[in-house]
């Protein structure tokens, strides 16, 4: 490091599953300027310091959702949060919460895409329409019942947020149940009932208690908390009309 | 074989790691207050039941310092728990569009504490004018 | 070692490869395809796509206009004929999309809108905001999983092809998470890999863009053509390369230097108009406006800052709310990347790596000369960018040869037997023991200091103009950064989670993908779209380069590189030019047509 | 294929806890302050504002009687399922044992209720 060169101080929370029977934190001291983001941070100690420091990260521009972690206990995205916010505090880089930690900042995020697989992520027409017919209609104010939902990035930061996924984690969550009410609030889709029944299920929105957080941390404006807590409405709806109509509303 | 072996950390104490949780729990404790509230009010239900002399004796010991003291308490919860209710409003309702523009959360908050007000100043008018 | 068998295996969860393997689940429900990708789909490169894809949409424009714009824009080194398949399929695949969910942008009567983009003499980009990859790579990820019968490999990296009775019948791949390594057998490989901007220093492009699946067809015997193409984009940010998408002047937004003078009209492309006008001034093609930048720095009428010149890409007179609307992301960008808010000051840009308009030499129908083996993407060189990609163009080459792959691999499959398992095995071992091999290395190296040599060296001798001179270098350089490579030293010898090993891996993927780009460059002695030399090849010449490079893998030294010809039908080289020069031009040549 | 799914019965216990959530947001720091504050001390309101004769006349009233069942359990209703909920945040885990303990707490409150404003008669 050059001489007179400011630094700032990372310490990151590693784990090892082959050497170590728990995470650990271990300090690197790296240069500082004030437009590094966190992710540069921790790829200056991967290049020049520490070649064994694993974490995920690719598009540098807040958009692929891959380099999520905690930075002094708050769900982030390392690359859109600098270090010129702490300097010249040590900054705390941590796996994120709530979920295995496969090594150092890498998590196991398999349960998540289960549950993303599970709620049937695709347009179930509402009416059949063949590409020669063109488009589908579907207005401005249409679009825009869906079009916040629609744009969860899967950084897992609102799981990192969420309490009730750390109690439970069989809970569906907010990111699953936002893309969920994405594609139900979709004028082209046609599959709400048969999402329902994830939805109203056990591991379903019941399980949030409206803590919001997840919305707080949500570094691309979903609201996933808003997602969760209108279908819990949406449920419990369903869950009364059947007593009325009993072929009508759930199944 | 595979060499993994995933580290599940303990959620022992999550609460306390953020202050985003400890506002959180202060605002679920809140219902400690109405459930010690409601039971208060049904022990003078049921006392009125009993009888004037029952009812009485219970409106007397609502002049106890330490019922006065958990109603100051009282108060003050429930009026946080008003507050909070009506903050997360905007995350927990559908969105109300009028004229194409979504109502901005504030919106939902403002009217939401202002509502309660009314309400409020109702409930203090018709009991008022009930006993006037 | 696992195995696993498969009929078709795709290699990237990007566009492309999504694109594949559902046009193989539609095309036979019964063919079980193995889609293995180092990343999580969802997170490919395709995500930080912006701008749009172009479809023909509006009444006045016509086929024959995208076909005009993409092989002029391509400076005539295009493959006209599937140029021709490519544009009259790009609607129906866009639309395809919508019907699977994907948010277009939306014209008040509910139709998908379209806007302008740089070399397109008609709006005709298809646009989600300015989120257009993100979208559209969610949407395809999320409708693949409709399919039973694609099963995913996520978080597989592939290390290598398996090549058996001279056809190609599998890959070898590590599971991440474990360490360990899988072979995967497949009558039929798609590779669908992405590009390769990595190997350069200021780039647009994500940390997964590293040429991986060139390399591995190319060491297979497999030419890359047309590698000297990089394209530079015009607009990015300074030190970082993030990119301020075209859609930005798509929109109305101005390129000034220094004394807030809309250059461009310095350089053909004028005259500067207050409405965006396309195929002038700032919606020009991306290869003409970086080089004007070019000029301008030599000029000294760009701007100094911390990360080198700059100009200004100024957006204050479109007013903060069409900018929130139109280009939200980019506001964010700005906002926090940067600190600035872009209603109110002008965005410093430079122009950074973006796309590898090379790749992978495959036919109009994506199938290379090894049989068995497709490519589609921006790892392919399917022939329709030519020498400069036009923007929006890419997006739409991804689903419309991501599904000619995906049919014409399943329509292989279908046609050859299952290989010999036990042969493949043994193929799978010897190169389990030759990747675990490179993961013991004790030498002296990082690969963080050969990494950014190669970065550097290849900024050096292939920016947006070139000399033999300094080509050499970068030859020669390269060549000594692969020695220096098997003198790696690694930190990290452990299985779980390895990153360090994988980045060892890419590296050497990287200085192949780079060798073949610099040597190429150094023999083309002319300057065509993006390939721009001031050393006595200013011009474009027909006569000796209308041709395609070709680069074949050498063990142990250079490449070798011949040429291929490029079929024109009905498009003959002419003048390649903009703004009101372009308009004479055209003019001058419906005339001559009669 | 889809592994079939148990339905919560969460949505009972949920909506009464929302309509009790409301309505302590509503009129519940209102209602503190009249029947624990103001009444007891003497404050604003005149000083026979809850005896017994009011109080019973208001009771035996139909409209009361909703009133007074109302505030009572929907509040016990709303603190129940929060104070569940909360007893798992903190790591008591008693499950179906807690769920008894606070919903049948609100339950019994809620037929006292009922049962005392019968016996008040109408
Ligand atoms: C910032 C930016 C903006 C752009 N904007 C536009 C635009 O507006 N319009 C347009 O038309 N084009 C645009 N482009 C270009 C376009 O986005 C890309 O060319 C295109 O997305 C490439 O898609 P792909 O499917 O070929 O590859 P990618 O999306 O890069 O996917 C590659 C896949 O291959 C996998 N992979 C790679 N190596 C391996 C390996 N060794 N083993 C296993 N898997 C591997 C990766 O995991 C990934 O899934 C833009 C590019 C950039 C960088
Ligand atoms: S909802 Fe937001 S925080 Fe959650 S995964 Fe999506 S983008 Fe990330
Ligand atoms: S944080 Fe969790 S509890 Fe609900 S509102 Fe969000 S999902
Ligand atoms: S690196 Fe892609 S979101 Fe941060």
């Amino acid at each position: 490091m050059a001489e007179g060169q400011k630094t700032i101080e990372i310490e990151v929370l590693r784990y090892h599953p082959e050497n170590d029977t728990e995470p650990h934190a271990q300090v690197f001291e790296i240069p500082f300027t004030d437009d590094m983001s966190v992710l540069q941070g921790v790829q200056y100690i991967k290049d020049h310091l520490d070649g064994s420091l694993s974490f995920r990260w690719s598009c540098r521009m807040a958009i692929c959702g891959s380099c999520g972690m905690m930075i002094n206990g708050v769900p982030s995205l390392s690359c859109q949060t600098f270090l010129r916010d702490y300097y010249p505090a040590r900054v705390r880089v941590e796996a994120l919460a709530h979920f295995p930690i496969e090594r150092d900042l890498v998590v196991n995020m398999e349960g998540f895409i289960e549950k993303l697989e599970s709620i049937q992520p695709y347009i179930i027409p509402r009416e059949a329409r063949t590409l020669s017919e063109g488009e589908y209609l579907q207005t401005p104010e249409q679009l825009g019942a869906y079009e916040q939902f629609s744009s969860c990035i899967n950084c897992l930061l609102c799981y990192a947020a969420c309490p009730q996924f750390g109690l439970n984690s069989r809970f569906v969550g907010p990111a699953a149940l936002a893309l969920l009410h994405r594609y139900n609030a979709d004028s082209r889709d046609g599959g709400k009932a048969e999402r329902m029944e994830l939805v109203n299920s056990e591991d379903g929105v019941f399980n949030c208690t409206a803590v919001g957080y997840c919305s707080e941390v949500c570094p691309k404006h979903v609201d996933p908390a808003n997602a969760v807590n209108q279908n819990k409405t949406n449920s419990a709806i369903d869950y009364f009309l059947r007593f009325l109509a009993p072929k009508g509303g759930a199944r | 074989m595979s060499k993994r072996r995933p580290y599940v950390r303990s959620m022992d104490g999550w609460w306390r790691r953020n202050p985003y949780f400890v506002e959180y729990m202060i605002h679920e404790g809140t219902a400690l207050f109405v459930a010690a509230y409601a039971g208060i009010l049904l022990a003078g239900l049921v006392r009125l039941a009993e009888g004037e002399a029952a009812w009485n004796a219970w409106l007397a010991a609502l002049k106890n310092p330490w019922y006065v003291g958990f109603h100051l308490f009282a108060l003050a919860a429930l009026a946080y728990h008003s507050f909070t209710w009506f903050k997360i409003m905007p995350r927990t309702m559908p969105p109300v569009i009028v004229e194409g523009q979504r109502l901005p959360a504030w919106v939902i908050t403002g009217g939401g504490l202002a509502a309660a007000v009314v309400a409020s100043l109702i409930l203090l008018g018709v009991v008022w004018g009930m006993v006037r | 070692m696992e195995s696993y068998r498969a009929d078709v295996v795709i290699v990237g969860g990007g566009g492309a490869g999504l694109r594949a393997a559902i046009a193989v689940a539609e095309a036979d429900p019964e063919l079980r395809i193995a889609l293995v990708s180092k990343v999580y789909p969802m997170r490919s490169h395709t995500v930080a796509a912006e701008g749009g894809s172009a479809g023909v949409k509006q009444a006045s424009d016509s086929l024959e206009y995208h076909f005009n714009d993409t092989v002029h824009g391509g400076d005539w080194l295009c493959e006209q004929d599937v140029v021709d398949y490519f544009v009259a399929h790009c609607s129906e695949e866009l639309t395809q999309l919508e019907h699977w969910g994907c948010p277009w942008s939306r014209t008040p009567d509910g139709r998908v809108n379209v806007r302008a983009f740089g070399g397109m003499k008609i709006e005709r980009t298809w646009f989600a905001a300015d989120k257009t990859g993100f979208h559209m790579l969610h949407t395809l990820f999320q409708t693949s999983i409709k399919y039973p019968s694609i099963k995913r490999f996520d978080e597989h990296f592939c290390v290598d092809l398996l090549v058996d009775d001279g056809r190609v019948q599998g890959v070898v791949a590590i599971e991440i998470a474990s360490g360990e390594l899988l072979c995967i057998e497949g009558r039929a490989v798609v590779i669908a890999t992405g590009g390769a901007g990595r190997v350069f220093r200021e780039n647009t492009n994500g940390g997964v863009v590293t040429g991986d699946g060139m390399a591995l067809a190319y060491r297979h015997g497999v030419p890359l053509r047309d590698m000297e193409f990089v394209q530079y984009h015009p607009t990015c940010m300074p030190g970082t390369g993030l990119l301020f998408t075209e859609a930005c002047r798509g929109e109305g937004g101005f390129l000034v230097n220094k004394d807030g003078y809309r250059y461009l009209q310095d350089y053909g492309l004028g005259p500067a108009e207050e409405k965006p006008r396309n195929k002038f001034m700032e919606l020009g093609p991306r290869d003409r406006l970086s080089q004007a930048f070019w000029y301008e720095q030599q000029k000294g009428r760009t701007i100094e800052g911390q990360y080198g010149s700059v100009v200004h890409l100024d957006l204050r007179h479109l007013g903060e709310a069409k900018l929130r609307e139109r280009l939200p992301q980019i506001y964010e960008l700005a906002e926090q990347f940067l600190g600035i808010d872009p209603a109110r000051t002008p965005i410093p840009v430079r122009p950074a790596v973006h796309y590898t308009m090379g790749g992978i030499l495959v036919d109009g129908r994506c199938a290379s000369p090894l049989p068995g083996l497709y490519a589609a993407g921006e790892c392919s060189s399917v022939g329709i960018h030519g020498a400069n990609r036009l923007g929006s163009n890419s997006l739409s080459e991804l689903l419309v040869f991501g599904k000619v792959s995906g049919v014409e691999a399943a329509r292989f499959a279908r046609s050859v037997a299952a290989g010999n398992s036990a042969s493949l095995n043994r193929q799978a071992q010897a190169v389990e023991r030759r990747v675990q091999g490179l993961k013991l290395g004790r030498g002296n190296e990082r690969i963080a200091v050969l990494r950014k040599e190669m970065a550097q060296t290849m900024e050096d001798g292939c920016g947006i103009y070139r000399l033999a001179a300094t080509m050499q270098q970068t030859c020669d350089k390269l060549e000594e950064l692969k020695q220096r490579f098997r003198n790696l030293r690694l930190d990290d010898q452990s299985s779980v989670w390895n990153t360090e090993w994988l980045l060892a891996i890419e590296l050497e993927y990287q200085l192949d993908v780079a060798q073949a780009m610099a040597c190429s460059a150094l023999e083309r002695r002319e300057s065509r779209g993006a390939h721009q030399r001031l050393d006595g090849f200013e011009q474009r010449d027909d006569v000796n380069f209308l041709k395609h490079s070709q680069a074949h893998y050498v063990a142990g030294g250079p490449p070798r590189i011949d040429y291929g010809s490029v079929r024109i039908t009905r498009s003959q080289p002419g003048t390649r030019a903009y703004g009101a020069a372009g308009e004479q031009a055209e003019q001058e040549r419906k005339a001559s047509h009669g | 294929m889809k592994p079939t799914l148990k339905r919560s019965n969460a949505p009972i216990f949920w909506a009464l806890f929302g309509a009790g959530g409301m309505l302590s947001a509503l009129i519940g720091p209102m209602l503190v302050f009249i029947t624990g504050l103001a009444v007891p001390l003497g404050l604003l309101l005149p000083a026979d504002t809850m005896s017994y004769a009011h109080v019973l006349a208001f009771a035996r009233n139909w409209a009361g009687k909703a009133f007074i069942l109302a505030v009572i359990a929907l509040f016990l209703w709303h603190a129940a399922h929060r104070i569940f909920h909360s007893l798992h945040d903190v790591g008591v885990h008693a499950g179906t044992g807690a769920k008894l303990v606070c919903y049948g707490l609100a339950l019994v409150g809620t037929v006292i209720a009922a049962w005392a404003l019968l016996a008040v008669g109408f």
